[in-house]
């Protein structure tokens, strides 16, 4: 497949070049923007193309590693793909392409300004988002966990309005407040008890811990990683609505909302060890906090107007879904986890592109101004229907897939507060996603058919379009899934 | 052999039909509206009995196609119901219903063939949906959105109980169990949600009639027959079934004697007869499984025949309220047939397809010696044929009307759809054997018997006598009946505003305990703030001081 | 031959060179002589630790004179380590100077000013070199008076008084740090520290002793703005001209943070809490203080320089609490801070240099949105406060992490926590900075202002580079702090 | 009783007369101790409708309300 002397580190190398030199390209050719562009969806392209070359050695068995530059003793800033990087690579290099044409769609159909400093930044957290995927061990992870927040935060403040610059400092303070004062102290704290900072499946920490301590150690990096929104530092996603949908489509969705949700994921899996969690019942609590959090934010989603807004507390409950089956600890759990955040990616990003193209074609940002937009724009609400059956979890979309094992997991455990959080969270999604569909195809149109420009379009059915085929072949997931407990 | 239809099963071909069909236009969007369910019903006899076939999908063995005499029962009765159905929507204009129908057509028929819990409920949600875009199609969004809701409760009951049972016992085989564990329970309330069983009962009632015309008589075939054959496949024989089965028995009987509209009289009615099913599947005899599947083939030709009815009349005269209705049989003389031969099936009049079923049921009744069950179902019975053979149709049809509306004739396309139903049951009536090959078990039972027709014909008159004797109490009145959705329906808005009322008083209160608290914070911070603005201007004093007051700290401790 | 004088090379080359400074009068000519001045000693440090990392300790007696009687200057891994920061600091300063001088000083007094800054760049590495209690008197005297100087060259009046203020409680200080010498030296009878080191192992639990530390550390203590004697310090900083505040802030509270390790492990033993005095509970304490209430303050100046400042002090508590913490890893962690910390803050008092040098002012209001116009400069300052933040991949992440580190090691694990809770407190500061200078509208100021000099931005490039390169190779300042650490613990060199 | 209606209840009667009489003629296969009896399904409709009546009725004046329900 590739030229000999091109082998795995090689690879897992460019993976994470490709998008710096993207980074470069978008800055220095910022005065033509067709030329700009081209360097974007260029640098999308042949990331693609990496990953999934990446992707074949990894579900052939190898795990490649690539050693960038030891910081000081115990610190190496180490890469190392495992299955559950791999997925989460793809995902994220997969969806950057058609993010890459939504975007330049949106930006250019509401006439953004600083769209050169927009492209840049989003190749810079893209290169985050990579290397977090790839990180070998718990330092490097934070380096480029800090290096996705602070790569964001222009985006987020893009508007720069004072909403905007308030919404980022919301943004950047709990996002970086949370990993300073509780990730790295669970960093440092772990680096200390198991001599080393790198992955390993099954755990490096053994059992040198009583249950008090590893449930503090794991609430530490539970609420450090406060990208994943778990209740009570869940703020600042839906203050950071206040970004181009691009940026809430791509990085609210998928890249930094799972990043937190991977670090978690990661942790339990290759820190602490899911048969240790297991046995010393020391994530039950995180299960009572998810599901707090899981209901807790349908309930809010239930009442916002904003679109966006009720997306991002969508948004903060089906994070949690991955949160609680970290804690459910068993590998079926580990299983839906992961194929939870391939699904909810997909199907989430289809959500936010629709709210985008309604933006973009008809200014619309409430939900009770949606009235007949379906009927004036059917591609893009068809496709925001599809995603929200997805976020229900209904066959035969995505959403299905990551649930069914979660539930598995939670019923096998015979942990009915979580199921019981589960279904409620369900029926509740399912209360606030259909009335924007009702919304939207029942009611009158009141105009002439009008879609998005056609980028935006192509973008979101295509993403629709994966999450039903994600659902109907989910072979490829489902084999890395499969592969994170099993080796 | 089943390998030489691959994954042709008669649910894919209707699905991708469905998903076709608003691509295409005029009569060929007519023409697959109709062909695929005649295809469909084609499949699900050319497909031979076996194992099916097992495809890898997430590591689990799924079964999506495995064709047995059950499913062949049921994909009959969905097929000819889809047909009909078909048929009589010909000429429904709203393209969304039709692709929904035969979508929703397609699921029921994936659950009928589904060999493994998996498949099955995909294809259970694919029919939630389905059903919900039907209901939505004509435009009653609240409805819409309670039905909506309320089947996804149900999925996710079922989901959950799926993955319960899942995790027990390591396959995804559809196996007879009891519920004996909060897992399986969880699964049979998810099913029985579907069934319209009490408490949620009220969604069937709440729901159906809001649908179009065309949309009903696709609604009363599917969803709840389709949770009977799970029943029948997951819990035969399990004891709560009787109850639940009798719950609804009588609640269908009690709210469609009192029910106004046609269409949620039928509705009503419908709950009534899955009652019936449920307690023949409660029984768990090879004879009660067998007349649970023959009734819910039966219940589907009659019940798909008296919405039809109902819809044509609804479509002639824009009413279906039996209190603004009457005298339509002179105008509508097909219509009535069809009404009359629909409401005596059901109420199990000799010679039509509801007796044979209904027959099959009581004698499995009666040879579990289940007396307790077999009297109440026969005293139901008396009350069924009330409502259905003799308040209907009188009230709608023949009573002398102050008022007459002015029918216009159903278009021809609906006319061969009631015929075709009309004599697809009088069919089954009169030559009950025709069903033995589908259903060998029933080949046992009296029928067509001297005694049992008398008997019958006794109960049937005694009913009339009372219908005749009480008349004037069972006269239609416009109004509605309460039932359990009044929790969800109408309690929220009387409460929640009394509950504002309520705290607002606490809410009061701790204003005042608050401001100041707030007052002195804020004053406090700003003080605070200030005091951190100036933090760099201290004077030299200041230092000088720190430098004495540390020193001094020093040597005194030094000296203690 | 030169090689065995190079300790005291160090001193002579920029005292030779402050004097022909002065003596020079013309600015350019002034400084040309500072800066081969500077470069001289910088050779010298790095000629200094290579031969300390080969040989381990080094002696030098001047004049040959036995140390009873004599001055000797020793050099060890933490001198050296000192040293080489100090003079790298100079170098870059001097290069920078030149233009941000002729902007900020009037012409005739450019020469003085160069004679100060090399005078007390020699005071500097005077006290780091020194072995000698008395003569490190001399020398941090020869720097201080220096320093006030160089603060009242600047150019805003309030200078003046700054100076003043800093003499005086300069002054104090090295009253207070005489007194305690003197103490020493009546119960010792000699003023080199090795010597004293050996003859107070027989003194232990003495009251004159315990006096004599206490006079000490408060007397370092003021001159390395330890909260809460650090007032002088902000308006120090903030209106020396540009350059002056680049070399003070990175070095001089630096060289006073060595002074202190020096005593407290050096002279009274590894174990820091002499007597009765729980030293280490007092200096953790004000080192937490130092870490949230000036960072607090920052949070609300509007002067850049005064953020700076203020940032500063809040830093020192990081290197403190290093001190405080005695144990192998936190006290690496400490000096490694000192060392990160001399290199972030200069970058960033060189940036904001510049800006003052380009738009003539650092009140944040003016600056709105100048990063638009001056993208290099900005950008330094920028990477220079995500370093005092703490993030990873700068430098001021792996200082905090050892500090953290060692925090856990000695069983503090809230300490561990507040170390980087106070972050925030940087990251409210900071973003303050970046967001008016990156994310506002330009204001008038702004638009009208050009790129910096490539003068000015070379030396602080370097410093910001460095910043970012030892965030990612850190090996070699951690092997420097960790070696220096370990001497001052008691093990080997 | 309107005429009409009275009629057609002697009518009714009268052929439930007649389908009692009729059953003492053939051979009953009941499975219960009473249900085989001749008349038996007569006078149990004739209860079983009666009561179907009764509770329906009853059910009606505690839950039957005259206004349609609010979103209908």
């Amino acid at each position: 497949m590739t030229a000999p002397g091109f082998g795995d580190p090689q690879l897992l190398a460019l993976s994470l070049a490709l998008p710096a030199l993207a980074t470069l390209a978008i800055a220095l050719l910022g005065r033509w923007p067709n030329l700009r562009e081209t360097a974007t969806l260029l640098g999308a392209g042949l990331l693609f193309a990496t990953v999934m070359a990446l992707l074949a050695r990894v579900l052939a068995g190898a795990r490649p590693e690539l050693h960038l530059a030891s910081v000081a003793p115990g610190l190496e800033l180490a890469l190392r793909i495992d299955p559950l990087g791999m997925l989460f690579a793809a995902v994220a290099s997969t969806l950057w392409i058609v993010n890459s044409l939504y975007s330049i769609g949106y930006m250019r159909g509401n006439d953004e300004p600083r769209q050169t400093p927009f492209y840049a930044c989003f190749a810079i957290a893209i290169f985050a988002t990579m290397g977090l995927a790839f990180s070998g061990n718990l330092f490097t992870l934070f380096v480029f966990y800090e290096l996705l927040s602070l790569s964001t935060y222009p985006l987020v403040t893009h508007k720069r309005s004072p909403t905007a610059m308030r919404a980022g400092r919301v943004y950047l303070l709990t996002l970086i407040g949370a990993s300073m004062v509780l990730l790295l102290p669970a960093i440092v704290w772990t680096g200390m008890i198991a001599g080393t900072l790198d992955f390993r499946t099954g755990g490096i920490l053994g059992d040198k811990l009583g249950p008090v301590a590893l449930a503090l150690l794991l609430a530490m990096f539970v609420f450090g990683a406060a990208k994943a929104a778990v209740m009570p530092l869940h703020r600042w996603l839906p203050a950071a609505m206040v970004a181009p949908t691009p940026v809430s489509a791509l990085l609210h969705a998928v890249a930094v909302v799972k990043a937190g949700v991977f670090t978690i994921l990661k942790v339990v899996v290759s820190v602490f060890g899911i048969e240790t969690l297991a046995q010393s019942g020391a994530s039950q609590w995180l299960v009572y906090a998810a599901g707090f959090t899981i209901v807790a934010a349908s309930f809010v989603a239930l009442r916002a107007d904003d679109l966006k807004r009720r997306l991002a507390y969508s948004t903060v409950g089906q994070l949690s879904y991955v949160v609680l089956a970290a804690a459910l600890a068993s590998p079926v759990a580990v299983l839906g986890a992961a194929l939870h955040i391939a699904a909810h990616a997909v199907s989430k990003i289809t959500l936010f592109f629709g709210a985008g193209a309604v933006y973009t074609a008809e200014h619309v940002t409430k939900v009770s101004e949606m009235d007949g937009i379906g009927r004036r724009m059917p591609w893009t609400m068809g496709a925001f229907a599809i995603g929200a059956l997805s976020m229900i979890g209904l066959p035969p979309a995505a959403g299905f897939l990551g649930k069914w094992f979660i539930l598995d997991a939670a019923t096998g455990a015979t942990d009915w507060v979580a199921v019981a959080a589960i279904a409620l969270s369900t029926v509740l999604n399912a209360a606030y996603f259909l009335p924007i569909l009702i919304r939207a195809f029942l009611r009158p149109a009141n105009g002439p058919r009008k879609e998005a420009p056609l980028p935006m379009v192509i973008a979101l059915t295509a993403t629709a379009a994966g999450t039903v085929l994600l659902f109907l072949l989910p072979g490829v997931p489902y084999r890395l899934a499969s592969m994170i407990v099993g080796g | 052999m089943t390998e030489s239809f691959g994954p042709l099963s008669p649910a894919l071909v209707l699905i991708v039909a469905g998903l076709l069909l608003p691509l295409v236009r005029g009569w060929l969007r007519n023409a697959l509206f109709l062909a695929a369910p005649v295809a469909a019903l084609a499949l699900v006899w050319l497909l031979p009995l076996g194992p099916g076939l097992v495809v890898d999908w997430l590591g689990l063995g799924l079964v999506p196609l495995a064709p047995d005499q059950l499913a062949r029962i049921f994909g009959t009765a969905f097929g000819i119901a889809a047909l009909a159905g078909a048929l009589y929507g010909q000429s429904q204009e709203n393209v969304a219903e039709k692709a929904a129908a035969l979508i929703y057509a397609g699921a029921a028929q994936g659950i009928a063939f589904a060999g493994d819990l998996a498949s099955l409920f995909v294809f259970w949600e694919v029919m939630a949906i389905g059903s919900t875009v039907v209901i939505w199609s004509n435009g009653d969004t609240r409805a819409g959105l309670r039905y909506a809701l309320i089947h996804v409760l149900g999925g996710i009951l079922l989901f959950a109980g799926i993955a319960a049972e899942v995790s027990a016992s390591g396959s995804v085989a559809l196996q007879a169990v009891r519920a004996d564990s909060l897992g399986r329970w969880l699964m049979l309330a998810g099913i029985l949600v579907n069934a319209g069983a009490p408490p949620l009962s009220a969604w069937v009632a709440d729901a159906y009639p809001k649908a179009s015309w065309s949309g009903t008589v696709f609604l009363s075939a599917f969803t709840t027959k389709a949770a009977v054959l799970v029943l029948i496949r997951l819990f035969p024989g399990e004891p709560a079934l009787l109850w639940f089965g009798l719950a609804m028995a009588v609640y269908g009987m009690v709210y469609a004697l009192l029910e106004d509209d046609i269409r949620r009289l039928l509705s009503y009615s419908i709950v009534g007869q899955v009652g019936f099913m449920l307690v023949a599947v409660g029984l768990g005899s090879e004879l009660a499984l067998a007349a649970a599947a023959l009734h819910a083939f039966a219940h589907i030709l009659y019940k798909a025949l008296l919405m039809m009815a109902a819809g044509a009349i609804l479509k002639a005269t824009g009413e279906t309220r039996l209190s603004a209705l009457g005298g339509l049989a002179a105008a509508m003389p097909l219509v009535t047939a069809a009404m009359l031969v629909g409401a005596f099936s059901l109420a199990a009049v000799p010679l039509t397809a509801g007796f044979v079923s209904k027959s099959a049921i009581m004698a499995a009744l009666a040879a579990d010696h289940a007396g307790l069950f077999w009297f109440a179902l026969t005293a139901v019975s008396a009350g069924s044929f009330l409502y259905v053979g003799l308040r209907l149709p009188w009230f709608a049809l023949f009573r002398p009307a102050g008022k007459a509306p002015e029918p216009r004739d159903p278009a021809w396309s609906m006319k061969a759809a009631m015929a075709l139903l009309c004599g697809a049951i009088l069919a089954i009536g009169c030559f009950p054997s025709v069903l033995v090959p589908l259903v060998p078990e029933i080949s046992g039972v009296a029928i067509l018997t001297p005694d049992h027709v008398l008997f019958q014909l006794q109960l049937l008159v005694a009913a009339s006598c009372i219908f005749v004797m009480v008349l004037p109490l069972l006269r239609p009145r416009a109004g509605s009946t309460l039932d359990v959705d009044w929790l969800w329906r109408e309690l929220p808005r009387k409460v929640l505003p009394a509950w504002a009322r309520f705290t607002r008083p606490g809410r009061a209160a701790l204003a005042v305990l608050e401001d100041p608290v707030r007052a002195r914070l804020s004053a406090f911070s700003r003080r605070f703030a200030a005091e951190l603005v100036n933090a760099a201007n201290w004077r030299t004093g200041q230092i000088a001081f720190w430098a004495t007051t540390l020193i001094a700290a020093y040597v005194l401790i030094a000296a203690l | 031959m030169i090689a065995s004088h190079l300790p005291v090379l160090l001193i002579i080359v920029p005292l030779l060179g402050a004097v022909l400074a002065a003596l020079s009068r013309h600015g350019f000519v002034a400084w040309l002589v500072a800066l081969l001045a500077s470069a001289a000693t910088m050779a010298v440090a790095f000629a200094l630790l290579w031969r300390v990392q080969a040989e381990g300790l080094i002696s030098y007696r001047i004049g040959g004179w036995a140390p009873e009687l004599g001055i000797e200057y020793r050099i060890d891994a933490v001198s050296a380590f000192i040293v080489v920061l100090v003079s790298a600091i100079a170098f870059l300063t001097m290069i920078y100077a030149r233009r941000s001088v002729l902007a900020e000083i009037s012409a005739e007094r450019v020469a003085w000013f160069y004679t100060m800054l090399l005078l007390c760049v020699a005071g500097l590495l005077g006290i780091a070199a020194t072995g000698d209690a008395f003569n490190a008197f001399v020398f941090l005297e020869v720097s201080s008076l220096a320093t006030y100087t160089l603060i009242a060259l600047g150019r805003d009046r309030r200078a003046l008084v700054a100076a003043y203020q800093y003499l005086i409680v300069g002054t104090i200080g090295a009253t207070l740090y005489v007194i305690g010498v003197g103490l020493i030296y009546l119960s010792t009878g000699t003023l080199n520290i090795g010597l004293i080191v050996e003859r107070l192992a027989s003194l232990q639990g003495s009251r004159a002793l315990t006096v004599a530390e206490a006079f000490i550390v408060v007397g370092i203590a003021l001159k390395l703005a330890l909260f809460p004697l650090h007032a002088w310090l902000p308006n120090a900083y903030a209106y020396a001209p540009s350059a002056a505040t680049v070399l003070l802030a990175s070095t001089a509270t630096k060289v006073a943070v060595y002074l202190l390790a020096r005593y407290l492990f050096t002279v009274f033993g590894g174990d820091i809490d002499v007597g009765a005095i729980p030293i280490s509970a007092i200096l953790i304490g004000l080192s937490v203080a130092a870490m949230f209430i000036p960072s607090a303050a920052a949070i609300f100046q509007n002067d850049v320089k005064r953020i700076l400042a203020l940032s500063s002090v809040g830093q020192i508590g990081y290197i403190t609490l290093g001190l405080a913490l005695a144990n192998q890893t936190g006290l690496t962690g400490g000096l490694l801070h000192l060392f990160n910390h001399a290199l972030m803050k200069g970058a960033a008092f060189m940036a904001i240099g510049a800006v003052v040098y380009r738009a003539g002012t650092a009140r944040l209001d003016d600056l709105s949105g100048i990063g638009r116009t001056m993208p290099w400069t900005v950008a330094a300052l920028t990477i220079a406060g995500l370093a005092l933040i703490g993030v990873p991949g700068t430098s001021g992440f792996v200082s905090k992490y050892y500090l953290i580190l060692g925090a856990l090691e000695a069983g503090l694990g809230w300490l561990a926590i507040l170390i980087v809770a106070s972050s925030l407190l940087a990251v409210l500061y900071v973003g303050r900075i970046v967001e008016v200078v990156w994310f506002r509208e330009p204001a008038a100021v702004a638009r009208e202002c050009r790129e910096a000099p490539l003068e000015l931005l070379l030396p602080m490039w370097i410093l910001a580079g460095a910043t970012i390169w030892f965030g990612i190779d850190a090996e070699w300042p951690v092997g420097l702090a960790a070696s220096a650490a370990r001497v001052l613990l008691g093990g080997a060199p | 009783m309107e005429r009409s209606r009275r009629l057609a209840l002697m009518a009714l009667l009268v052929v439930l007369a007649l389908l009692v009489v009729a059953d003492f003629f053939v051979e009953d296969h009941g499975s219960f101790w009473i249900d085989g009896t001749p008349g038996f399904a007569a006078w149990f409709g004739l209860v079983g409708a009666a009561l179907a009546v009764v509770l329906a009725q009853g059910w009606g004046l505690l839950l039957r309300r005259t206004e349609e329900r609010a979103d209908d």
